[in-house]
């Protein structure tokens, strides 16, 4: 397994982009071929992670190292590496890659050059987010994502495409701002002048830092990537930039961008700062379920389609951030299935979506009824992902949720709330609560879809409305067959996941219990990382005391006159 | 005993409505047909074959298909055990499937969506057996949702009315509802027991408090899914479906799951008498209920459809008193009738070319023999005047809730005082009352359809309906009478050497016992009398009212001696319209109030759009001072200059 | 004697500073600053400044007045395009402000302040302010801000002829 | 009166900035503000010197000692040159499209 297998991944779509800038401006499909065939390559390129992956190996390990200098004199490294929960983000990524850029073959006419640029940059930029093991290489990638995606959304966006995207874009960066303040600190706080490293496996290894100092930290990074999941008052940017956006957009958007949110919660804020994070567990938690319930509300008062789906990803991803906060290993490994579903079922309706507005050029519902007598294979396809969006068991919907539920329900560490005399397990109320956004689920999904597809043919439909071409089916099979197959059979991506799972969980659900469990793992092997890469990660080891900041500044010493002479 | 081939039943139906579904459309119809009918077929085949395997005590068989997923210390299977409840009841299924498949063939025949609508039904049959087949709760909640599913596709299969559209979305929604307490029901059995295999949680100990909560809980679960009192209003509605839907689905298999899983977790439940005493009471209510409501209507289906809501209140009153048998023979013997009865609906709108109004029938027996003499035959087993098999089953319900001691400690204070032992006979005589009015509307509705004259139009010429409709009738009216061996008194059996057919002894040792013990010994003459009467005294009220010749009458002199009474009959008892007042129209109102108020106006409009407006404001008054005369900046440089200089040389 | 000097030169200075700021037309500015920097050339032969002083007379007082004064014939205003003192409540308080500065860093800040003896400094440096000094200095420690120096002012001679010009 | 200290030559240099500063901020001739900010370089030219001639510790930590002062005059010197040409060249360039050097006509860069 050549080490250099997870970089040629990410940049494989940068490579892509920059032949598509090489190539002449002009009409005829050339720019949109090399951009298929540059995330078909990409995801070809891809399966052999997932194949070659060894779920078993021990925690804190990650597989396909690679690391390289950057600026040495900073601490700064190319390191990237993937533990089972990138791995299933980063699958989902490259496996959304060609249905984005299929699905917007025939709708985008305009400046399509620019528009295949944006959508490789952006694949690369998502899948360096994920693969990232140092925190400037994360923070990198993670602001590049915006740029494409303020492009999309501003350029090939709806009539007020504009106020979308400098709304997404100011919202997302406000966050991502404070994030970086907070990782220059943890640099500073990283060791002597001169071995300072903004490496994140290094950085875990030495251990938590006092409960004082981790608030601040945590809640920083945390606000950067609530914002992009968006979690419940932070929200607001999300209906607007999934409305303006183009059909591709939305499913980016919806299908990995807001994962970069719950997938930092759970690699980032959450470990880093364990006492923080379990300390604000509950909070999250609560919000989550905020989320999950206003969500829904908001959901049933939307009279825009997209819109409606833009606010049901803030009911589905409630779900996410609520199995996160619960800290037992079935919540939070339901809570990363829940991130997939989320990207394979509400991309897919923003698939379909962007069909429907290409063939009625409307997202009002008042306009929509009777499709399904029109288009009926499109109705049908449709009808599937929204039974997976509200988790009908058999669908990948469901295993997630259940998780979820499930493990919050059972989760003991959350502590109790006194409410009228009595007291009651937190976990357990926030399941009961969470557990009406399945009722509410369905109840705006399908009057959603007896309002596009029932009923008597109305204005969008009256004039006949195509169904599915071959093009278009080949971008929903692949996701019928994925929510089918997750339904049907998630244990291997479980499987995936198990031992980063478990490690966050120990981690953050028990931040000062000792952790010699994983001590011992450490000494089993993976099997294919290279021997440069994986030694390099430190292993962890009990840390002397950390020295405070600014400490070790050295005196400056005065220049003798003399000297100049 | 361990197999491997259980998986068929379930899968071949799945794979019947893959087909269907999937390349239905370019199908030839006799091969579409042939698939449907012969996936079930098939499947009824191997029922019966591990059916006749089950041997000895307490049998069963079982497989463990594979492991859905486990994570932590949960661990779920997709593992099947056929024992004798669930063997029954996969017999039912497949059998009553087939024959209501059969008959569909003829009923779809001229339907565009046929495909369609076989895909439907064999994907129901493939999820009602992985319900009564699952092994634990959860793999029992993919077919319980699956289901539900197929009911929602199948009540909206002719979606262009939007109506239709809705009673399906109404059900699913309504379902859900129950879904959510049968969810944290399981996760309150998963936290108890760590386990949700059904042989682990049915062999652990539970508390009284976790129990009740389990209990309570997945009994909201079935009052959804089995139409009781309060959840009960989506089906009527889901008569909108295609009438062999509503005979296969809401009347003989998935309406009954809810009594199916609370007898699979009998218990569960005796370990929370409480909650027996609550799904008794909840069953009589609405078997009372569904009866009042059923007297008033004149839609066949409809009738039907009340008939079904308050037969199920009676199978909730058997295994709410604790006579789990009881129930569950009630359930299969109605499966039976009530099939017949839908069945006969159908073959009467379908002769009528879907006209549902009972007012515009009459005189049916002339046109369509075949359907008359079933509907009849289904109609006496249902009321019970002469004893077939509804008779036997609905009496050993009532003669239970007359002797049960399953609450007999139960009491209604604390203190202590005052035991329930006279709920089990309130119960009885409400549930007698209801059995009485269950006699009168279904004789009215069979008088009114069969007997007297035409009422319809002069252009509808009725006629009977082809064999594969009329077929599976007869088998269905035969069952019907056969089934009453179920319910036959142990000494009358043993007389008549049929014990081994008797559901008592056949379910013996598969449910638990409840904590009063068994039930007080009662004359079986008396209480079999008593039914007969009530049963007769029901009809001849019918009689009297809706003799041939009198047409509507009764419906008249009803509405004219308490018009009040018999308007909000007619509007069953105004129920979707108070949940509307109460429930729907405020949410939708609420979830409205609040986009607008807290979303729009709140967060977006003041603190995101506000926080931007904010800066613009400061930025604009800012501007001011850049008015481009470079001597001002100058001079307020200086100042600026002058003001930091004078702060540091004060401050040293 | 050196008192002597000293106020000699620094009422000159200040008498011609006024004028240059005082008198309304230009060319009188021009002459008076030019009287200026004379006086100001005194004081820093007064400070050992020697080499300074002789830059001073050359290069300011010299080179730069000349192109003044032929910047202000070459407009050659009218009277009434001479422009006024403009005292505006803004500019007012700027000035009253910068007074305030100065005379607070005159006594606040100096009086503390101990100064080494110029003694030691004549000792130490031989030929202190001369050319050969500041040259050493000059040469030693800051050739590169020199050398850009000379940059800048090709730079400045370039960005003169450009901007004067006009059409190139 | 008798000594001359460095005090009596840093109250001249503050004098004469002060005199450069009320020119700068009050004259609207633009070629008068230009040489008001002459005055200014000159006063702050007369500081640097006087510190120079009378440090403020024996040894100065700086690169060439004391006569640094003397250097920083030559480059602001060489400086003022620079400005003076590139001003004055801008005078005439903005006289010739406006026909005014008030500097109070000249507010187009604003808001």
């Amino acid at each position: 397994m050549p080490s250099f297998l997870l970089s040629l991944v990410i940049f494989l779509p940068l490579a892509g982009a920059v032949l598509v800038m090489l190539l002449p401006r002009g009409e005829g499909g050339q720019h949109k071929g090399v951009a298929l065939v540059t995330s078909l390559l990409t995801l070809a390129a891809s399966l052999p992670l997932w194949l070659e992956f060894h779920p078993g190996a021990a925690a804190g390990r990650y597989a396909f190292e690679q690391k390289a200098e950057w600026a040495p004199s900073l601490g700064i490294g190319y390191h990237v590496g993937l533990d089972g929960i990138a791995l299933l983000l980063m699958m989902l990524t490259t496996f959304l890659g060609p249905i984005v850029i299929l699905s917007s073959w025939k709708y985008i006419q305009s400046r399509v050059k620019e528009y295949c640029v944006a959508l490789l940059v952006l694949e690369t930029a998502m899948l360096g987010t994920l693969a990232a093991l140092d925190l400037v290489l994360f923070y990198v990638f993670w602001e590049a994502m915006l740029i494409p995606m303020y492009l999309l959304i501003g350029v090939w966006g709806s009539e007020r495409r504009i106020y979308a995207a400098v709304k997404f874009f100011l919202f997302t960066f406000v966050g991502s701002v404070l994030m970086l303040l907070a990782i220059f600190w943890l640099w500073s706080n990283s060791g002597p002048v001169g071995a300072r490293t903004f490496d994140y496996v290094t950085l875990l290894s030495q251990g938590a830092l006092p409960p004082d100092k981790q608030q601040w930290l945590f809640l920083a990074f945390a606000l950067a990537f609530a914002i992009k999941v968006p979690i419940f008052p932070l929200h607001t940017w999300l209906p607007d930039a999934h409305t303006e956006a183009p059909a591709a957009g939305s499913i980016l958007l919806a299908g990995v961008m807001l994962k970069m949110g719950t997938f930092g919660f759970i690699r980032y804020a959450m470990p880093l700062f364990p006492h923080a994070a379990n300390q604000w567990a509950p909070m999250i938690g609560v919000l989550g379920v905020v989320g999950i319930v206003y969500g829904s509300f908001m959901c049933m008062a939307q009279t825009d389609l997209k819109r409606l789906i833009a606010y049901s990803s803030v009911a589905h991803l409630g779900f996410v951030m609520l199995g996160l906060s619960a800290l037992t290993v079935e919540a939070a490994s339901g809570a990363v299935l829940q991130m997939v579903n989320h990207g394979i079922s509400t991309g897919g309706l923003f698939l379909m979506i962007g069909y429907l507005y290409e063939r009625t050029h409307t997202r009002d519902l008042a306009a929509y009824g009777g499709l399904a007598r029109v288009a009926p294979a499109l109705a049908a396809a449709f009808v599937v992902i929204t039974l997976s969006s509200i988790g009908l068991p058999g669908t990948n919907g469901f295993v997630g949720e259940f998780l979820v539920l499930v493990g919050t329900f059972t989760a003991k560490n959350l502590g109790t709330w006194q409410l009228g005399g009595f007291e009651f397990e937190k976990g357990i109320a926030l399941s009961v609560v969470a557990a009406t956004g399945v009722i509410l689920g369905a109840v705006y999904m399908l009057w959603m879809v007896q309002r596009v597809f029932f009923g008597p043919a109305r204005k969008a439909a009256q004039h006949g409305v195509p169904d599915l071409t071959v093009r278009e089916w080949a971008t929903v099979i692949p996701l019928l067959v994925a929510i089918v197959w997750i339904g049907a059979y998630p244990q291997p991506l479980l499987n995936v996941m198990k031992v980063p799972v478990d490690d966050f969980v120990q981690r953050v659900g028990r931040p000062d219990a000792p952790r010699a469990r994983v001590l011992q793992q450490r000494g089993a092997g993976l099997g294919d990382a290279p021997p440069g890469g994986a030694q390099a990660g430190a292993p962890f080891r009990i840390l002397p005391p950390r020295a405070p900041m600014f400490e070790q500044a050295q005196p400056v010493r005065p220049v003798q006159p003399d000297e100049a002479r | 005993m361990e197999v491997n081939w259980l998986h068929l039943v379930p899968l071949l139906p799945l794979i019947g409505a893959a087909i269907c579904g999937l390349v239905g459309k370019w199908l030839p119809k006799g091969w579409l047909y042939a698939v449907a009918l012969a996936s079930v077929l098939l499947s009824f085949c191997i029922g019966v074959t591990a059916f006749s395997n089950l041997e000895g005590e307490n049998p069963q068989i079982h497989e463990l298909v594979y492991n859905w997923f486990a994570v932590g210390s949960l661990h779920v299977d997709l593992g099947f055990t056929l024992d004798r409840l669930s063997g029954a009841l996969v017999l039912v299924i497949t059998g009553v499937g087939f024959l209501i498949h059969l008959y569909s063939v003829a009923y779809m025949d001229d339907d565009p969506g046929y495909w369609r609508y076989f895909a439907y039904l064999n994907l129901f049959v493939a999820a009602m057996l992985t319900l009564v087949l699952a092994d634990n709760l959860v793999a029992m909640f993919i077919g319980w949702e699956g289901v539900g599913l197929c009911s929602y596709l199948l009540i909206g299969f002719w979606f262009d009315d939007d109506a239709k559209a809705y009673a399906g979305r109404k059900a699913f929604v309504v379902n859900r509802i129950g879904d959510f307490g049968l969810m944290i029901g399981i996760f309150v059995l998963f936290t108890a027991t760590g386990s949700v295999n059904f042989a682990q949680i049915n062999a652990a100990p539970l508390t009284l408090g976790l129990a009740s909560a389990a209990a309570a809980l997945m009994f909201l679960g079935a009052c959804g899914k089995s139409a009781q009192l309060p959840l009960y209003i989506w089906l009527p509605d889901a008569m909108a479906g295609p009438t062999p839907v509503s005979a296969l689905i809401h009347a003989a298999t998935m309406v009954t799951a809810g009594v199916y899983m609370i007898a699979r977790l009998s218990h569960v439940y005796v370990s929370a008498p409480g909650v027996m005493a609550v799904v008794a009471i909840v069953g009589c209510l609405t078997a009372l209920w569904g009866a009042v409501i059923g007297t008033a209507q004149n839609d066949i289906k409809k009738v039907l459809a009340y008939s079904t809501v308050s037969q199920l209140g009676f199978m909730f009153i058997g295994v709410g008193v604790g006579a789990f048998f009881a129930g569950t023979m009630h359930l299969v013997t109605h499966a039976f009738f009530k099939a017949c009865l839908f069945l006969g609906s159908g073959a009467v709108i379908h002769g009528l070319y879907g006209e549902q109004d009972m007012t515009r029938m009459g005189g049916l027996r002339k046109y369509m023999p075949h359907t008359r003499a079933t509907f009849a035959i289904a109609t006496i087993a249902i009321t019970g005047v002469l004893p077939l098999s509804g008779f036997f089953s609905k009496d050993e319900i009532l003669a239970q809730a007359w002797h049960t001691r399953a609450f007999d400690f139960l009491t209604l204070t604390p203190s202590g005082e005052s035991h329930l032992t006279w709920l089990g006979f309130v119960i009885y005589a409400v549930g007698t009352l209801t059995a009485g009015l269950t006699s009168f509307y279904m004789w009215r509705c069979y008088l009114v359809t069969f007997e007297g004259e035409y009422r319809g139009g002069t252009d509808v010429h009725p006629h009977e309906s082809p064999w594969p409709m009329t077929a599976p009738l007869w088998i269905l009216a035969i069952l019907s009478v056969l089934a009453l061996v179920l319910g036959l008194p142990e000494s009358w059996a043993r007389a008549l050497h049929l014990e081994s057919f008797n559901w008592e002894r056949f379910t013996d040792g598969m449910f638990a016992q409840v904590r009063g013990g068994p039930p007080r010994e009662g004359s079986l003459l008396l209480g079999f009398g008593i039914a007969w009467v009530v049963a007769l005294f029901g009809g001849l009220t019918a009689w009297t009212l809706y003799k041939p010749g009198t047409s509507m009458t009764g419906d008249e002199r009803f509405a004219r001696a308490v018009p009040a009474v018999h308007r909000a009959f007619v509007n069953k008892l105004y129920v979707d319209e108070f949940y509307g007042w109460l429930i729907l129209r405020p949410t939708w109102r609420f979830a409205k109030a609040l986009w607008h108020w807290v979303d729009a106006t709140l967060i977006d409009g003041l603190f995101v759009n506000g926080s931007a407006q904010a800066v613009e404001w400061t930025a604009r008054s800012a501007r001011r001072f850049q008015n481009g005369n470079v001597q001002r900046y100058a001079a307020v440089l200086a100042v600026g200059v002058a003001a930091l200089v004078l702060v540091f040389l004060v401050r040293g | 004697m050196e008192a002597v000097l000293f106020y000699i030169f620094a009422i000159g200075v200040v008498v011609a500073g006024a004028q240059v700021v005082l008198r309304r037309n230009p060319i009188y500015g021009a002459v008076s600053l030019v009287a200026c920097f004379f006086f100001l050339a005194g004081i820093y032969v007064l400070l050992s400044a020697h080499l300074i002083a002789i830059l001073q007379v050359m290069v300011y007082a010299g080179a730069v007045m000349v192109l003044f004064v032929f910047v202000i014939m070459l407009l050659n205003l009218k009277e009434e395009e001479l422009g006024e003192m403009h005292v505006t409540t803004m500019k007012g308080i700027g000035l009253a402000a910068v007074l305030v500065l100065v005379g607070f860093i005159a006594w606040k800040a100096l009086t503390p302040v101990q100064f080494a003896r110029d003694m030691a400094v004549n000792e130490q440096i031989h030929g202190f302010g001369g050319v050969k000094a500041v040259g050493n200095v000059l040469y030693r420690s800051s050739v590169l801000p020199f050398e850009v120096t000379s940059l800048l002012l090709l730079v400045a001679v370039v960005s003169a002829v450009v901007i004067a010009k006009g059409k190139i | 009166m008798m000594t001359i200290g460095p005090v009596h030559y840093l109250v001249l240099g503050a004098i004469l900035f002060t005199l450069g500063a009320a020119g700068v901020v009050l004259r609207r001739n633009a070629v008068v503000v230009l040489m008001s900010v002459e005055l200014m370089l000159n006063a702050v030219n007369l500081t640097f010197l006087a510190f120079s001639r009378f440090p403020l510790v024996q040894n100065a930590p700086m690169q060439g000692g004391i006569l640094q002062g003397h250097v920083a005059v030559f480059f602001v010197i060489a400086t003022a040159a620079a400005e003076a040409a590139v001003g004055l060249a801008i005078i005439i360039a903005v006289f010739r499209s406006r026909t005014s050097i008030n500097v109070d006509e000249f507010d187009s860069l604003k808001f």
